[in-house]
Formats: C-alpha cells, structure tokens, sequence
C-alpha cells in the first residue's frame, strides 16, 4: 500500500502553519507560485512569518498579498523590485529583509534538503554580502560558507502530482520548487493535476513524494504573466 | 531460537504505518515479505528508487532496474526513480524513517562494524556509513553470536566502526534488545524457548533486564 | 556614438562558436538578435533553461516559460529545463562560457558594482553575483557615463559591489575596452565618430591607450 | 544553430584520453556503465589510471575488463566485492584503492558539478574514513569536510540522447551516471539512442547538454545481469 499525502484544500494543507513561523515559497517572479496557499495564508490572517523566496510578489499577487495585510516580518530573496508596498514597508522599517545572492538562496535550500549543514560559494565575495561570514580559500579560490536553511513549512506549486506525492513541474515553473520542496520540515504540495499512484512515469518525476507531506489539486489558477512579451 | 524467516518477520512488526524504509542486503530484505496489508510503507533502494516492488516475473526481468544488493526488482505504483546523489541527500536529511539493516559487531553504546574484516577482502562500505550516520531509526538484524560462538554483542567493537552511537535496537535469533542512549542493551523479548540465561550467556556487552521478560508474540 | 543596438551588435561579434552564454537584462538581451547564422550559441536564462529562443507569437505566450527578466519566452530545438540549484550549479562550475551584463561602475581592477544605490531602491543582486563570482568570461554592456555625465570607468568603484575582479571586457556607446589583469582599462576600439580624446575625458580609471586605435568594425 | 557535441564512436571520444589520467565510470554494479567506451579503454590500451566509479565490475565485465589488463592503478570506489582479479591486484600491493561512502562518492561528484570546492558529510565520522580529515561541529552534529573530485573525464551511460548532449536515462541505470556527467573536465556519453535536437521532451532531461562535451550512439549492449532474482 503506498503512502497516500492528499489533503483536502489549501486550508486544511496550512490548518497548523502558525505565527512566527519560517515558510518557503517555490516561484520565480509569478512563474510557478503557489497561489492557493497563499490565498489561504492570506485569509487565515497568520501573522510576524520569516518568508524564503526569491521575489516577493507584486503588488496585487503572489507574496505581495500578504505583505498588503502585513503578515510577513521578514523575506529573505535575491530579488525584490517593482513592488511599492514592499518597498514602503522596507523604507519604513517595518519589514526586515535579507537580501542573498540567488543561487546562495537555491543552495541554502538544496543543504537543507541533502542534509548538508552547509555549504561553500563564491558568490558575494568581497561584496557586502560577506560582512560577518566565514571565507575560505580552497586551490586558490575564496568562497563564503552559507548555513543551510532551517523552514518549518515549505509551499511549492507543481504541475502534475500523485497522491504518493511525487511532482512534476513545467517549463521554467520548477525553479525553486524542487529544492525547496526538498528543504522543509513539512512540505505542500498544491498540483494543477493531481492523479492516482501509477499515473506519472517514475522516470519523470523530478521530486519524489518521500519529501512531500501534504498534497493537493489547487484550481483557478490565474498565472499571472509579469512581462508579456511578443514577436510578430 | 528463531530462523532467518522469523527474524524478519519480527522485525516487520517494527514498521509504522506510512514509513519510509530501507532495507539492507540479507535478513533485512525478507522483511518486505511480511509487512501486514493494512501497513502503507515505502522501500527505498539507495540506489535511486522510492517504491520498490517485488522480484520481477522472468518477463519482466529489466538489467537497467536494480535494488542495491544488484538483484533485479520492480517498481510498486507511486515509485520514483533520482540519482545517487539525491539518494543519499535524502537519507542524510533524515527522510527514511528507518534503516535495517546487518552487522558483524555492535556496541552497547549504539556503535556498529559491518563493512571490513582487518587481514581479510574488503569489500567497501558502500552506503551503509551513510545510512548509519544519518538514519531516524536504526534496527540491526543479525546473529546473536558469530560462526565461533563468540557475542557480537560486545561492549567495544574490535572490528572497524561503520558508525557511532546509532543502533537502536536488535533483532537476533534469541532476543529483541534496545540500545539505551546511556548505553547497554535493554532486553525487551526472548525468542520462543530461549532462556533470559540463554541470552545473558550469549551477550558480552552489559546487559539489561528489568521485571519479567516476555516471549516474541508473531500474529 | 552608439546606441543601444549597436552596442548589442558589437558585442555579438565577441561570441564564439559552441559557446553557452548568460545574457542579462537591458542591453545584454539584444545581443541574442545579432548572432551570425554560422555561428552555434545556447543561451541560458538563470531562472532554469538551456536553449533559449525568440519571444513567442501572441498564441504561444506560456506563463510558465519565462526567462530571468520574467518576459515570455520559447525554447528552440535542443533545449533543456532544470531548477534554480542546477542552473547555479552550472553557473559556479563555469560550464557557461561567457556572461554579459549591465553596469552601474566597473573599477580599473576589474570590480563591479551593478545592484544597489545606498539610500535609494533595492532591488536585490537577484542571480548577477553568482555570475560574476563564477563567469569565465564577463562583458559589460553599459554607457560610459552616468546621467550626471560622470564616469562610469572608475579607480575604484563608489557604489557597494557586485563582485571583484571580474570584468573582462567592457563595451560602451563610446569605445571597446579591456579590463587587463595586472589592472588598467586598455582601449581597444573607438566608436565611429569618436575620437580618443573623447573617451578620455569620459573615462575616469586608468586608461591605456597604446598605438593607433581602430574604429569598430560591425559586419 | 544548437551547438553540436557527436562524435563518431568510442574510440573517437577517448582519443586524447591519456596513460596516467583520471577517470569517472559511471553505473552501479553492471547497471547503466559506458560498455562501448570501457571496450575503447581496453583495445587503446591506456594504462596508470585512476578510475573513480562507485563498483569495479565483475572478473569479466565493466572495470574488471580493464583491470584484468593492469590498465588501473588506483581505484576510488565504495563497493568492490565479487571480483577475484580486484583481490590479487589489491593484495599483491599492485592496486591502489581509496574506498569512500557510497553517499561521499556521489557527493564529490556533485561538487565537481556545481562549482563547490568541499561539501560536508555525517558519513564516515568516528570511523577509520574519517582519519586525517577535518571535522566539524555544526548543530551538534560532526560532520567530515570532504573535497570535490577533479577528474579529467567522466564516461558515463545514457538511455537516449541528442546531439546537443542532453540525456534522458532509464530506471536505476541513471545511479552516478548523472553526478558524474556533471564533474567531468571532459564528460562523454554514450547513448542507447541518439536523436536530433528537439526530439527529447526539455521538460525530462535529467542532464542538459551543457554538461557533455562528446556524445555517441553505442553499439551491442550487453547489459549484463549480476543477480538475476525473479518471483513465481
């Protein structure tokens, strides 16, 4: 018999993410953001969270939902433009952010995840991101370590799943999926297809369910497009 | 005294429900036989698959489809195939709930040898020292005593460590035992017709018996 | 005087055959639009993908296939898609040739600083440290002064860095220049219409000008 | 135009692979090694080898073809058992063998892969794997630092492949060969199958062809079973 992760809906899915709590949000830009989750983060009201990802929405979608109603304490990202609400908590003190190079922000995850503690990178050496952090020179080269990260929920959107676990993503939507799929304490999983064991070719899966806790079919996804653009 | 079957079969009694296990070569890979049908449990092969499934029908034999020991399996609806790399990052950050697996010498404090017999072939450790350093829940299944009557339950391992402190229970033809986090063997079920003499006999490590000890039950 | 285009169409001459390149945003990403037909490049886009194309008819936008600007993007015959580890993975093992990315300064040494104004908006370094902590090759595609008319090509840079020494070349609306390894800008091309004596009073680092100086060819 | 990584055969592809170097095999046990190029070795005849691959194949088959010839001087590996002329070579003093966790080999690879120097690993502490080596404390924890592999080429073995070197493996034969494709200062791949850009799904490839320097399609797989185990 094999382990069956459904949850019903996004709400019974976050029903025990708290306040004060770390979380992981999977995406890139809009692209492959967990959109049920955060509507019901949204209106659940969960309040001072520390949010892991690598943009904070904008201002009407995605993580800038719940920086509206103020939830978030503090964001770690690499990158947090086109965002005025942000941008006036941040000015105002508010909000804390820490603002980390983007693949230090895949490989904190991806520790997590390998169960490394950390991890060496070249990446803001001598650059202000280095303040206060180990540096050490390996045949030649400096590198700073970074700790892994330590979540206690991690929220990611695929774009096919079983209800064993496994995911599937589309296109560029993996992005920061995978690893932190990999990297919280309880994983969810929302799916824009969920289907029975046995449906999805094992082969194919680029997260295996052992890292997913609680999965579900989310629905009225709007992916909302950042940048539209076209040739004729 | 039990069978290599029974020992399995008691092992098995020690699976949860919706865990994730893996299973090393011998004893331990019986114990897929006897998991009860209403248990959801996962096997793991270190060499990259979550839900393994028995050994295939001759025609459905696959060379590219192997569990760790390199017998040819099949996958169970649901499994997963990945890489060694991400094999082992999950053993490491602790997503296998449990490990069995077997053991030439433990210690009373949680130590266990099981890869090198220093003077004889050594064949590699290949992922039990992965296994040993990072897994939740460590079962050894083994011998009670080896093939010269002497324990393998031993105070100090005198073969080379495959990992510290990380053995929580044994499952032995004469006894189930756990590995007290301050150390010693805490005797926790005889096989059926072994003696608690037997056993204290059969253990060179310090051992532990509190109250009356009852015999394995198998349902 | 180039404009942006032409800045773009200078630099695709730098591309060499069989290489992988990182292009960032602004002027870096029309670089992809003057690559000679002979010649075999795959761009990679950060955010996960090898084999970049054009942007996409109106009927083939995809939400989920963006590039590292979050514009819509397509795929062309050979590509590959893979997650932000991987993608940085390849980055930091130098499996991309060549990064060209925009520039607030670039010092003498070869530092750079291109991701935040103390004081005003922060945006986030996003992936450009990971770059240029790790590109074999970097190219800046930037103006050679700033809107206050100051140079952009300094001693040392003023704004905090993206990373050190680093640049290897820098193409501007004035001139082509290499950052050289013991330090110093050498001036390898003016732009049409340029003289020496105007990037000279554009330039506020040390500048080496050696010999004649040729103007840009394009073709 | 996709940058195009075929080559005509085995023999093309280890051309410049030279008495002394070292070399990455990937496969576990007989599963998903690279046949067609471990038979190049062989007839080319390269000696003084150091071949890290996490098993050295049987008395006639895999890397027991090349150790049969005396073609290795150092094994790196994590299980060599089952292998008669290993043992004689190993005993006489003639081969060097480094045995590592199964975990740390994959790990080192990975390194290679993605651009880290070291990684750190729980495997091996308190054991005779952990002499001479740095440990550290992280968490409570210890952990081993150990270093990424600079190999000069990795053979590994696909399933199907492009000319753009972007591969695809099947079931368990993907092991190390993924890892190892990555570290590689030259990586070659042979293929079951070879096809031309745009014939993979990009959506599952499990190794983009930036990794892949050469790539062929192989000839008379063998495939050889170790422990052929079949239910009634």
């Amino acid at each position: 018999m094999m382990i069956n992760k459904q949850v019903k809906n996004a709400e019974a899915a976050i029903d025990d993410l708290n306040d004060g709590q770390t979380i992981m949000l999977g995406g890139f830009g809009l692209c492959g953001i967990p959109e049920n989750c955060i509507a019901a983060l949204v209106k659940k009201g969960v309040n001072n969270l520390t949010c892991i990802s690598n943009n904070a929405g904008v201002d009407d979608f995605g993580i800038g939902l719940m920086l509206h109603q103020k939830q978030v304490k503090k964001m770690i990202a690499s990158y947090v433009g086109e965002n005025a609400e942000f941008e006036r908590q941040l000015l105002s003190g508010e909000l804390d952010v820490e603002l980390i190079p983007q693949g230090t922000l895949a490989f904190r995850c991806m520790a997590a995840g390998y169960g490394m503690p950390a991890i060496y990178t070249p990446a803001g050496i001598g650059t202000e991101v280095a303040i206060g952090k180990e540096v050490r020179n390996f045949n030649g080269k400096d590198y700073l370590l970074e700790t892994a990260f330590n979540a206690d929920f991690a929220i990611v959107k695929a774009w096919k799943g079983d209800t064993a676990g496994n995911l599937i993503f589309k296109a560029t939507s993996r992005n920061f999926n995978t690893v932190m799929a990999m990297a919280g304490k309880i994983t969810i999983a929302e799916v824009e297809e969920l289907v029975e064991p046995g449906q999805l070719d094992p082969n194919q899966i680029h997260v295996p369910g052992v890292y997913i806790h609680r999965i579900f079919q989310g629905s009225h996804y709007e992916k909302r497009i950042e940048q539209k653009t076209v040739s004729k | 005294m039990l069978d290599k079957e029974a020992i399995a079969k008691r092992i098995a009694k020690e699976i949860q429900h919706n865990s994730y296990v893996n299973l090393g070569i011998g004893i331990p890979t019986l114990v897929a036989n006897y998991i009860p049908k209403n248990i959801a449990v996962c096997f793991q092969s270190e060499n990259g698959l979550l839900g393994m499934g028995p050994f295939p029908k001759e025609a459905d034999v696959d060379a590219d489809l192997i569990n760790a020991g390199k017998q040819t399996i099949t996958m169970l609806p649901g499994a997963a195939l990945f890489d060694s790399a991400m094999s082992f990052g999950m053993i490491h950050a602790q997503k296998i709930d449990l490990t069995i697996l077997g053991a030439m010498e433990v210690s009373e404090n949680g130590d266990i040898a099981n890869w090198k017999i220093p003077g004889k072939m050594v064949k590699g450790m290949g992922g039990a020292m992965d296994l040993v350093a990072s897994a939740k829940n460590i079962i050894v299944a083994m011998q009670h005593v080896n093939k010269n009557g002497e324990s393998k339950l031993l105070t100090n391992c005198t073969l080379p460590l495959t990992g510290i402190r990380c053995v929580k229970k044994i499952v032995t033809e004469l006894a189930v035992l756990a590995v007290l986090p301050e150390g010693g063997f805490k005797l926790l079920e005889r096989a059926p017709g072994v003696s608690v003499e037997d056993i204290k006999k059969a253990t060179l490590g310090k051992l532990i018996i509190e109250g009356e000890i009852p015999e394995m039950a198998f349902d």
